[in-house]
């Protein structure tokens, strides 16, 4: 990680061989991405969506960097904090908020709400209720590419919380013996709920607790989407190579509590601003494009206005979609049905 | 004395209380010291008894495993795995180990796994109903308290009992709130309740649908239809002899739970009750449960798959007219 | 024709035959390459298919989960979890994951957990009996046959299926030899099978039990009670509508099962049948299930914890003669 | 490990600073341990043990060198393979023999069989069906020494397959984030049933993965008792100064197939005969023991004997023994009867 204790202005990102265009619509998804999070709190608090959701408002370089260095025929499963992660993936943002409002044309009819949100067209098997769990069905991707020889890798994105997860080691232990085309992605926001990780987490480096188990393990600041992209498209280029999975942990943060609502007491004020200040990840990804010539403060703004509309359309949309019909409540759980011999 | 405070703060204060008693109790679990876990249902237990609470990695297997192990080696561990469905990732523990250490070693796990359970938000992988599965499994007991009082007073027992209890809390139920006896309030493990008496059907419930019995007993009799309302509270062991005895007067019984229906608790009572009492009975016995279905989350689609109010009624309905089935 | 295998050889055989007309089955699980699988279930399959037999680490949480991802992207896992007892240890990845994805995402999981399950040696945490859980998950199917024929032919259905099935076969039962069909020997999963016909009493069994099922009627037959034995083979869904007609029939019903009997697929049965049969039942549902216990390892503690042919024949004579219970 | 490639005979063992009287006791013990389980194999097939048995003939150094550096009230949970442990421990011969033909005089009343046998009074939590749980347990046993000041440490042993379960990792993590007095002991005897371990194991080495986890950990030589106890002592001193837990893995060889009557054609005979003729744990200190005068041909003749008696009169014993009396099939599963209230 880089020294900040001297930095006043945001830091630096690498954008180094990047296409000047692609690193506009990179900026344009992390700008969705971040309103259309910010919008999700008073949805929820006022019941348009109903319970909380968790968002990663200063994560969006991780999600934007990392779905960018893959390609559509790769897969990618996301944790319980996945919005960032569906949107950078291309879920539309009417169907995403559709889904967190409960409604029909919800990317899963109302039945996944935001932990579930997926994209299966897309190889996006979508978020997962449970701390670790994702990477496992990535894992499982990554073997039936190999197996087939499909040519795809297989992203599986978890928080800093579930390296105290066994079976996430179950999973990089089967990667790494079987040299599977897997990325195992670590968002290191530095919490889990209001627990600092490194309070219960043995060992001082979760690189060097993945090299122990056989694979390259690389940390990568992931509030640079640059740097991201570059340690995936690196991983990606090794997965196909043959030569196997590889452990990337992006030091990253989120600004909001865990959960709606929720507040933050665990933290000081100066470590939140901190990472605002001299580390957004929008405002760092801007400062270089509008140095480097490739976004004027006009670009910007109708940028920043597109972003707007699209979040207001989804919500327009999301309140205009019917609610489900009840007589699917349990259809399609199985492809049998059993109801023909008299059951359940 | 009593006071009236939610289900949650019930729960606090028999933990308080058994804590204060038992320099054993120990509490394990994510966001523990602090929050006071995730629905703050401990919170300021932390500061009050420093050093006997303590947060966990975010590994329910060890962390019941730790429970097992510390309560062979006499600690009296609450093991708080949150939503009782992260207990699926310490099955092993649970039903291998903390399970079968007393049959097989003689020495009983005194331990508390508390989960919050039922159905609501959250969907899929939040709304599990297990409790079915831990009641077969030999060597557990099982709670689910519906009420503030009930809550405090099982709470209690389970941390006096030297076997493993898996301790559900309702989602819904968390901020109930109700009246609650001050000191000591004990609810013995294995009795039923008898929330609302009636002599014409029997209903048995526990959790969030012991209200919506309650509710929907309170409609018939408006009818003239007296509906007796009982509260499992432990759902193992079973309290039989007290559902014998209603059904044995009313001839009628219909039983509850938001677990999807088929393999589900009520199962289990209908086989055993019709077993004992076939030539009580009126009618069929009729069970009222969840769609075989994971959960939604959207509201209206989690309304469809578990028993509404309405169901029941209907349910209730049926056994006091049982149609002849055409042979 | 046929051949006189035994079970472990009829699972073979169809899990071959599929392997030949499906590229996308694929075998996972610990020592299955050169020793077959634990019971060398498979043995022979590793050469025979080079690449889509792998040996796992001991893993089981990401054997299912790896089972789970390979499935959603084009292969059709068979996971080999040896015992069904190490499930526990996947639980999540069975339950939460498996069963799930369907219902979320609108893409089955073509997937077959296998396990070796049923009482016999081994003690307690070898001996769990997890069926009526997995039967009580919605998104699983799960089957348990007890025969050679069953076992190809349900097999080879299970591979085709693209749902999760858990597929349990018996301990005691994997060197049990029967003719079974070579070829297209297809079983389809949710049907029961009545393996004698009788119009006085009507056993349900599953695994082990239907062969001492069919031991106490052929005793019975000879002082004139007919009973009928029908073997569930399929555990979820079940066939609830051949039950239905053959009590309806006979007016007497004994489910049986080597599970505890408290809590057990025999609960759901029994209470399903009073509720769609009660004017046809002459008697109460009878249910023999294994004593609420852990299972130990001396053989005649094992024979006392599980139903013998005396305790069957007893509960079906108790259906005969039925005791009007003093009121 | 030593280099073995240039020697001719059994490699010398490490014995400074030991008890004379007590190497030969040790001795003893592992000779009762070869000579009990060597009679298991026939006893099973001939049905009078019910089912198969785990033995780990080959194994006996770790058992006896670890548990000689335990204190009575420490605490030890075991594995699948477990006879080596108990009988160091102090399990009764004749108590684990009629446990194992499954009668009444058994350790567990004929409950257990092989793979539970426990003795809790002597803090011996026996051994575990389930492939890493009694890690498990241990690391339970150390938390409730830890904070009842009680000044014990708890030792979990658990096999080389065990380290690709991943709660072993997370009682491995817990257990260094807390510094608990856990010693976790992986006996690696390079198998998993048939499979090589390092075939389905990323890394190359068990103790550095065990590192990544923030605890020290040691790789000792298993066949040399004096080099295992070394290390068990002073992860035990470590425990008891608060210093936390400590990872071994000692390097060991089962000469036998896993299970009673299982073949071995998965390794060569020159792998087997090279650990018989170099490293046999059991003459490895004999030869010391007699080198340094402590052990004469005579007393030695005399030990084996003892042994061989203490067998053949458990076996007697066990044989004697009566059945379990059926009646208490279902008792004492749980403290409270639920039949009282009607069921099960
Ligand atoms: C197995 C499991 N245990 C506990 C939880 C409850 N839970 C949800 S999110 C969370 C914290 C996860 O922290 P981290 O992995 O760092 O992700 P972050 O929330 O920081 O993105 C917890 C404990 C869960 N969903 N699954
Ligand atoms: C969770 C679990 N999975 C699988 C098994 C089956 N099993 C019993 S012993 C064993 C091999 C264990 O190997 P290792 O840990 O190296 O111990 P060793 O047998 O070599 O002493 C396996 C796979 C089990 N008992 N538990
Ligand atoms: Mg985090
Ligand atoms: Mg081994």
């Amino acid at each position: 990680m880089i020294d900040v204790s001297e930095a006043r202005e945001p830091l630096p990102v690498s954008l180094d061989g990047l296409d000047g265009q692609d690193l506009v619509e990179w900026l344009a998804t992390m700008q969705l991405i971040r309103d259309f999070e910010e919008a999700l709190d008073p949805l929820c608090l006022s019941g348009r969506i109903p319970g909380g959701v968790h968002v990663a408002v200063g994560q969006e370089a991780v999600a934007v960097g990392a779905m960018r260095a893959l390609e559509p025929g790769d897969v990618v499963t996301s944790s319980h904090r996945p919005h960032h992660h569906g949107l950078a993936r291309g879920v539309e943002p009417n169907a995403m908020m559709a889904e967190l409002f409960g409604r029909a044309d919800g990317t899963g009819g109302g039945r996944c709400g935001t932990m579930h949100i997926a994209a299966m067209d897309r190889h996006y098997y979508g978020g997962n209720g449970i701390v670790g769990a994702g990477l496992g069905l990535a894992l499982g991707a990554a073997l039936a590419a190999q197996v087939r020889g499909s040519g795809q890798v297989a992203l599986g994105f978890f928080g800093d919380g579930a390296v105290n997860i066994g079976r996430v080691w179950e999973a990089i232990n089967m990667a790494a013996a079987w040299k599977l085309p897997l990325i195992a992605f670590c968002e290191n926001n530095l919490y889990a709920v209001e627990t600092p990780t490194a309070s219960v987490t043995g060992g001082d480096s979760i690189v060097r607790r993945a090299e122990g188990f056989g694979l390259p393990a690389v940390q990568v600041d992931g509030q640079d989407a640059g740097a991201v992209h570059r340690v995936v498209r690196e991983a990606r280029e090794r997965a196909l190579a043959g030569e196997g999975p590889t452990f990337v942990e992006a030091l990253t943060y989120r600004y909001q509590g865990h959960n709606t609502g929720q507040v933050t007491s665990y933290r000081t004020d100066a470590e939140v601003e901190e990472w605002k200040q001299l580390r957004d990840p929008l405002v760092r990804l801007r400062v270089a494009l509008t140095a480097s010539g490739l976004l004027d403060d006009d670009a910007y703004d109708a940028l920043c206005a597109r972003s707007r509309e699209t979040v207001a359309a989804a919500t327009a949309f999301a309140d205009a979609s019917p609610w489900p019909d009840l007589a699917t409540a349990d259809a399609g759980v199985t492809e049998i049905d059993p109801k023909l011999r008299g059951n359940p | 004395m009593s006071t009236r405070i939610t289900l949650s703060q019930a729960f606090q204060q028999g933990v308080r209380e058994e804590m204060e008693r038992d320099d054993a109790i120990f509490v394990l679990g994510t966001d523990m010291v602090e929050r006071g876990g995730h629905f703050a249902q401990l919170r300021g237990i932390g500061s009050e008894f420093p050093g006997r609470v303590r947060d966990a990695p975010i590994s329910e297997a060890a962390m019941v495993a730790a429970g097992v192990g510390a309560a062979l080696n006499g600690l009296r561990p609450i093991v708080d795995l949150n939503f009782i469905d992260f207990a699926l990732g310490a099955m092993d523990e649970i039903v291998n180990q903390a399970a079968k250490a007393r049959f097989m070693w003689g020495r009983g796990v005194p331990m508390v796994i508390r989960g919050t359970a039922g159905i609501a938000f959250y969907a899929a992988q939040h709304n599990n109903s297990l409790e079915a599965g831990f009641a077969h499994t030999p060597g557990l007991l099982v709670v689910m308290p519906s009420t503030p009082a009930d809550t405090k007073g099982l709470i209690k027992s389970a941390l006096r009992c030297d076997d493993p209890v898996v301790f559900l809390m309702h989602k819904s139920l968390t901020g109930l709130r109700g009246e609650v006896p001050e000191g000591e309030h004990v609810v013995p493990l294995g009795e039923a309740a008898i929330r609302r008496a009636g002599d014409d059907v029997t209903v048995v419930a526990y959790g969030a649908l012991v209200a919506r019995a309650e509710r929907v007993a309170e409609r018939l009799a408006t009818e003239g239809v007296a509906v007796e309302v009982i509260d499992l509270r432990t759902l193992f062991p079973l309290d039989l002899a007290t559902i014998e005895a209603s059904v044995r007067r009313t001839g009628r019984l219909v039983v509850a739970s938001e677990a999807p229906r088929h393999g589900g608790i009520g199962g289990e009572i209908a086989a055993a009750i019709q077993e004992s009492s076939f030539f009580y009975l009126d009618a069929p016995i009729q069970r009222v449960g969840a769609l075989h279905t994971p959960i939604s989350h959207s509201p209206p689609l989690i309304a469809a798959a578990i028993p509404s109010e309405e169901q029941l009624e209907r349910a209730i309905r049926a056994t006091l007219t049982p149609q002849e089935a055409v042979a």
